[in-house]
């Protein structure tokens, strides 16, 4: 299709399209099928965050950070949580920080089969992988329903520890979803892995290459694929992350398939992390008293921690009063859709939906 | 026995013809056979495209692990009709932009193909609304209005995703013509007719024509995914690409005839499937007991659910990829298969050999179909092959050394001003 | 009752609206549509004849209707080639405008 | 037998040919090149029901499938690897004449048809497909193979006048030529 020359046309994909996966645009100009370039348009779903946050006490905050990424809620109360405790200088009980590893870990489950799961849809399967890893995402979304009352925008974390211990029967829960998830990923792999059509869709689609990877600072899953053992769980281990043993899953080719099967490894490993963490998980109280209006002293903090999309980080300055002087989210779904436009041009729209697919992006947390 | 039987047997109606025709003019037989045949399709078209929405919702939703539709009457099954009443009553837009005239055109015209095809089946022995001589070649031709009834939707919207998906429908139409021109052509050669009605009477003194050329088969079976487009080449209204395709801008009844037609075809392609190459109503001698029209049919929803099986299962092709299994697998394949099968018929009719020969020609042509494909298979999917399709997993961290990047990243430190 | 006269009174119409149309179009693939016409309205002429006169095979007209719809194809792909291929050089296929032989 | 008297046939030729004829003219006035496509494809259809009445079933099939199928696809492709601008079913500026040629052939052409003394009969074909295909591979064993080789060749110098040539890489398009 590409010699033959036909007018090129700007096909806009997005803000409401079934493929990008919220409310964001790109701006495709094809030649026939075939994307010669391509615009990011964003900011359908700015809500000023940031500088609403700094109107807001440091706890007032903490329910921003589920709507960011609201399909990873709690990977976003932690890492907000440890960039003020790390700015105010308060220690976390062991326990909650046991409780926030396990339930981070879950978080990167459930974010990670959505992720999967739309992103054998974007492939073209009529949501079946979808289904199905749903199945294992209710149950984990279940578990924060008994824990701390809501299933999305959870709000678990705070600062100084967890808001709730959680109850008698969450262990037997979670311990037979553990018991049961290493063969419900072996289910996922073996309905997918194999598949040639799937392999033929994100086979050697929207490679990135580790150099390039590296230099647009992509991390989570995307940078693994392209090969990059890089994790924040073992590079700047926070909570009890340095007590854990899991590995790092590395892609070999840098494509969207590799992204895919990265992820499906992340949380067998995910699976480890909890597993040991049930087993350590001390007795004691879940966080600490602290007073209403917090005021950390003056000064910044970075935090940073692996959110199931890649690096989320925080950069908090306080001015000593019990509101952020400055609050500023370096989200990993913002930073690796970047690398978007090098993926998709010269590709068709089929592969680029793959690719977007691939990356894992989170509009909630792209917009603010 | 003999009374029940009789009037689901359409025999009154063999009863009615041969009175009309001895009474009056050829021509009014004609029509009122012709009125009550289309009447009877019409019936059973109508009622398949109710049956076949809850069917389809139902079984895949079993497939993914969900229940399905279950509120709308017993098991859901009234909820067709809930999803028809649905769709009546919402507002029919029409962009501005669209071409008015062909924009209402599409709808109707996507209809008459898929009607027509039920035309030329033999539901039972003696029961064929049109027992066209060239029915094979009928059923081809006008399988190509479709495309042009998608084409016309997708030009008229005025929107580029519809646009797109036409351009991919016309695209994929003209690839998928050809080899399934060439895999009629198997079962065309062997039975010596290319009446559809013939051909299940052929079947019904040998055998099921599925055993003697199964690369037809599966060939059919792929081309009528892509000639219905469903999964896995449903290209033309691939939700995660271009939104509907062709019927992004068809809301309301309009969209919901755009489904119901896509039901129906649904339904003529398994009728197709069952007809040319698994016997249509012969099954065996069981229908003898059972009426015929109902071993029919009951093939018809076999091969329907393989479709719905499918859909829920298989991720969808790029349309490159689409184009190039017809080119590169399918067309070669298929040539393989007229030839092979060509040989095989000459060699039956100049030896003058009894019907004997066909147990091993079915042998051997499912050793050779199978072989092909394996071969073929093999060759198309050594790319994907070419690295595991699992992860490495690393201890600890580790940042290859990269290429020195370009000069502009890497800046010395510019010295403090004194 | 339909004579061959009949068939070719409408053989003639088709023939003469298709030339109409070939003569009198500018776009390539408007003159060719108006040669399939005509190519048709002979097609249909040829079946009449297989049909409606006495011949000592008549289903030699079919067959050769069958060879103009083989030749027409031919046709029509080679020209809308040279459509394709001449937009791609002048871009328009307004034969008008192909004036290169003219001096 | 000197004709079809079958009512039901004769009523459905005149029907078709109405059609037929109705949306030829439709190709010769309407402005839309791709209404014209349209209108042509009708009036193909129209053919094919035509050839039926003539009991013509396999040729009615394969000029569905051929034209209807194939050649107009083929137009509609070409009309819109061309940009809109191109999309005009105008005609030329000396239509008149050209028209007043047309209708002086129809006149001769329907005389002709008119005056001659035929030889009528109303042929009964069995089955045409076999009939066709005996006729194709036996007195017109040497034009069949003519024509495949005929196909061949259309198709391949279809694919040389459209494959690209290095050097002239085809000027760009117009820079407003937008969809």
């Amino acid at each position: 299709m590409t010699e033959l020359r036909t007018p090129p046309y700007v096909v806009n994909i997005g803000p409401q399209h079934p493929s990008t996966h919220g409310v964001f645009r790109v701006k495709a100009t094809l030649d026939g099928e075939r994307i010669i370039d391509a615009e990011m348009v964003l900011g359908y779903l700015h809500r000023s965050m940031e500088k609403l946050a700094e109107e807001r006490t440091f706890t007032q905050n903490i329910p921003f950070t589920d709507r960011m990424d609201y399909l990873a809620a709690m990977t976003g109360n932690l890492g907000y949580c440890l960039a003020v405790e790390k700015l105010a200088g308060i220690e976390v009980p062991e326990r909650a920080q046991y409780l926030r590893v396990i339930f981070a870990e879950l978080q990167r489950i459930a974010s990670h089969c959505m992720a999967n799961g739309t992103f054998v849809n974007d492939c073209g399967a009529w949501q079946t992988p979808l289904m199905y890893m749903f199945r294992e995402r209710e149950r984990i979304l279940d578990l924060f329903e008994m824990t701390c009352g809501a299933r999305l925008t959870t709000n678990y974390m705070r600062i100084g520890g967890v808001s709730f211990d959680v109850p008698d029967e969450f262990y037997p829960a979670v311990n037979s979803l553990m018991a049961e998830m290493p063969d419900r990923i072996a289910e996922y792999e073996g309905l997918t892995l194999d598949n040639e059509i799937l392999l033929a869709r994100a086979r050697d689609i929207g490679v990135l290459r580790p150099d390039v990877a590296i230099n647009s600072s992509a991390t989570g899953p995307l940078l693994r694929g392209s090969g990059i053992a890089w994790d924040v769980r073992k590079a700047d281990p926070y909570c009890v992350y340095d007590r854990m043993e899991f590995d790092i899953p590395i892609g070999r080719n840098g494509d969207c398939f590799d992204r895919f099967i990265v992820r499906m490894e992340e949380m067998r490993q995910s699976v480890r992390i909890i597993k040991q963490a049930l087993e350590q998980l001390p007795a004691g109280p879940v966080n600490v008293p602290l007073p209403l209006a917090l005021k950390p002293p003056p000064g910044e903090a970075y935090a940073r921690i692996e959110s199931p999309k890649g690096e989320l980080g925080f950069y908090l300055v306080s001015d000593g009063g019990p509101t952020p002087y400055r609050w500023h989210v370096r989200s990993p779904s913002y930073i690796n859709l970047t690398v978007l436009k090098d993926m998709v041009v010269g590709l068709s729209i089929a592969d680029a939906i793959v690719s977007l697919g691939s990356i894992d992006i989170n509009v909630g947390e792209i917009d603010r | 026995m003999a009374p029940l039987l009789n009037w689901y047997d359409f025999d009154p109606f063999h009863d009615l013809y041969h009175w009309l025709d001895k009474h009056v003019e050829s021509w009014v037989v004609y029509l009122v056979a012709a009125v009550i045949g289309s009447a009877g399709i019409l019936t059973f078209v109508g009622l398949g495209a109710l049956v076949n929405v809850w069917l389809e919702r139902r079984l895949i939703g079993r497939i993914q692990v969900r229940r399905g539709p279950n509120r709308v009457g017993p098991f859901g099954l009234v909820q067709p009709v809930a999803d028809a009443i649905k769709l009546i009553q919402k507002e029919v837009l029409q962009p501005d932009a669209a071409d008015s005239r062909l924009f209402n055109l599409p709808p109707i015209i996507v209809f008459i193909p898929a009607m027509l095809t039920f035309a030329v089946f033999a539901w039972a022995p003696d029961l064929v609304l049109a027992n066209l001589d060239a029915g094979v070649l009928y059923l081809l031709a006008i399988s190509s209005i479709t495309a042009l009834a998608i084409f016309i939707a997708g030009w008229s919207s005025n929107n580029k995703y519809a646009l797109l998906g036409a351009m991919r429908v016309i695209a994929m139409m003209i690839s998928y013509e050809v080899p399934m021109v060439m895999c009629f052509l198997a079962p065309v050669l062997l039975a010596g007719t290319m009446s559809v009605a013939g051909l299940v009477q052929w079947q019904q003194h040998h055998f099921l024509l599925a055993a003697f050329v199964p690369m037809s088969v599966l060939i059919y079976g792929l081309s009528a995914t892509a000639e219905l487009n469903r999964t896995p080449a449903d290209i033309a209204e691939a939700e995660s690409e271009i939104v509907a395709g062709y019927h992004t801008e068809y809301s309301g009844m309009k969209f919901g005839l755009f489904y119901a037609v896509e039901l129906i075809n649904s339904l003529a392609v398994s009728g197709i499937m069952a007809s040319l190459f698994f016997g249509g109503w012969w099954l065996f001698g069981v229908e003898k007991v059972i009426p015929a029209w109902i071993i029919f049919i009951l093939k018809i929803y076999f091969f329907y659910f393989g479709l719905i099986w499918l859909r829920g299962t298989l991720p969808r092709f790029r349309i490159d990829q689409l184009m190039g299994l017809a080119w590169k697998m399918l067309l070669p394949l298929a040539l393989i298969n007229v030839a092979v099968i060509a040989t095989e018929v000459l060699i039956w009719q100049e030896a003058d050999l009894g019907g004997w020969v066909l147990a091993p020609y079915a042998v051997v042509n499912i050793a050779l179909t199978a072989a092909l494909v394996v071969v073929f298979f093999r060759i198309v999917t050594a790319r994907f092959y070419r690295l595991p399709t699992r992860v490495i997993l690393v201890r600890d961290i580790q940042v290859p050394a990269l290429p020195a990047p370009a000069s502009s990243a890497l800046r010395p430190p510019t010295p403090l001003p004194q | 009752m339909i004579k061959i006269e009949d068939v070719l009174v409408v053989g003639g119409l088709l023939f003469a609206i298709g030339l109409y149309v070939a003569l009198s179009r500018r776009n390539a693939v408007g003159i060719l549509m108006g040669v399939e016409l005509m190519l048709n309205s002979v097609n249909l002429n040829l079946i009449g004849f297989a049909k409606l006169t006495e011949a000592p095979r008549p289903i030699d007209g079919q067959v050769f209707a069958i060879f103009v719809i083989t030749v027409a194809a031919a046709e029509a792909a080679v020209a809308l080639a040279l459509a394709v291929s001449v937009y791609r050089y002048r871009q328009s296929i307004d034969v008008d405008k192909l004036d290169l032989l003219k001096w | 037998m000197t004709g079809i008297d079958d009512t039901a046939v004769v009523i459905a030729f005149w029907v078709m040919a109405v059609v037929t004829i109705g949306s030829a003219l439709m190709v010769a006035t309407v402005h839309d090149l791709i209404h014209a496509v349209l209108f042509l494809i009708l009036s193909f259809v129209g053919i094919a029901g035509l050839y039926i009445t003539l009991s013509a079933d396999f040729v009615a099939m394969v000029q569905i499938l051929i034209y209807a199928g194939a050649i107009s696809v083929l137009m509609l492709f070409s009309i819109l690897l061309t940009p809109r601008s191109a999309r005009d079913n105008a005609g030329v500026s000396y239509s008149a004449p050209i028209a007043s040629v047309a209708i002086l052939v129809a006149v001769v052409l329907i005389y002709a048809g008119l005056s001659t003394d035929w030889a009528y009969a109303s042929n009964g074909f069995t089955s045409t497909a076999r009939e066709i295909g005996n006729a194709l591979l036996d007195p017109y064993a040497l034009p069949f193979e003519v024509a495949s080789v005929l196909l061949v060749v259309a198709m391949v110098g279809a694919i040389v006048l459209v494959r690209p040539t290095h050097e002239a890489g085809g000027t760009p398009l117009g820079e407003g030529e937008q969809f």
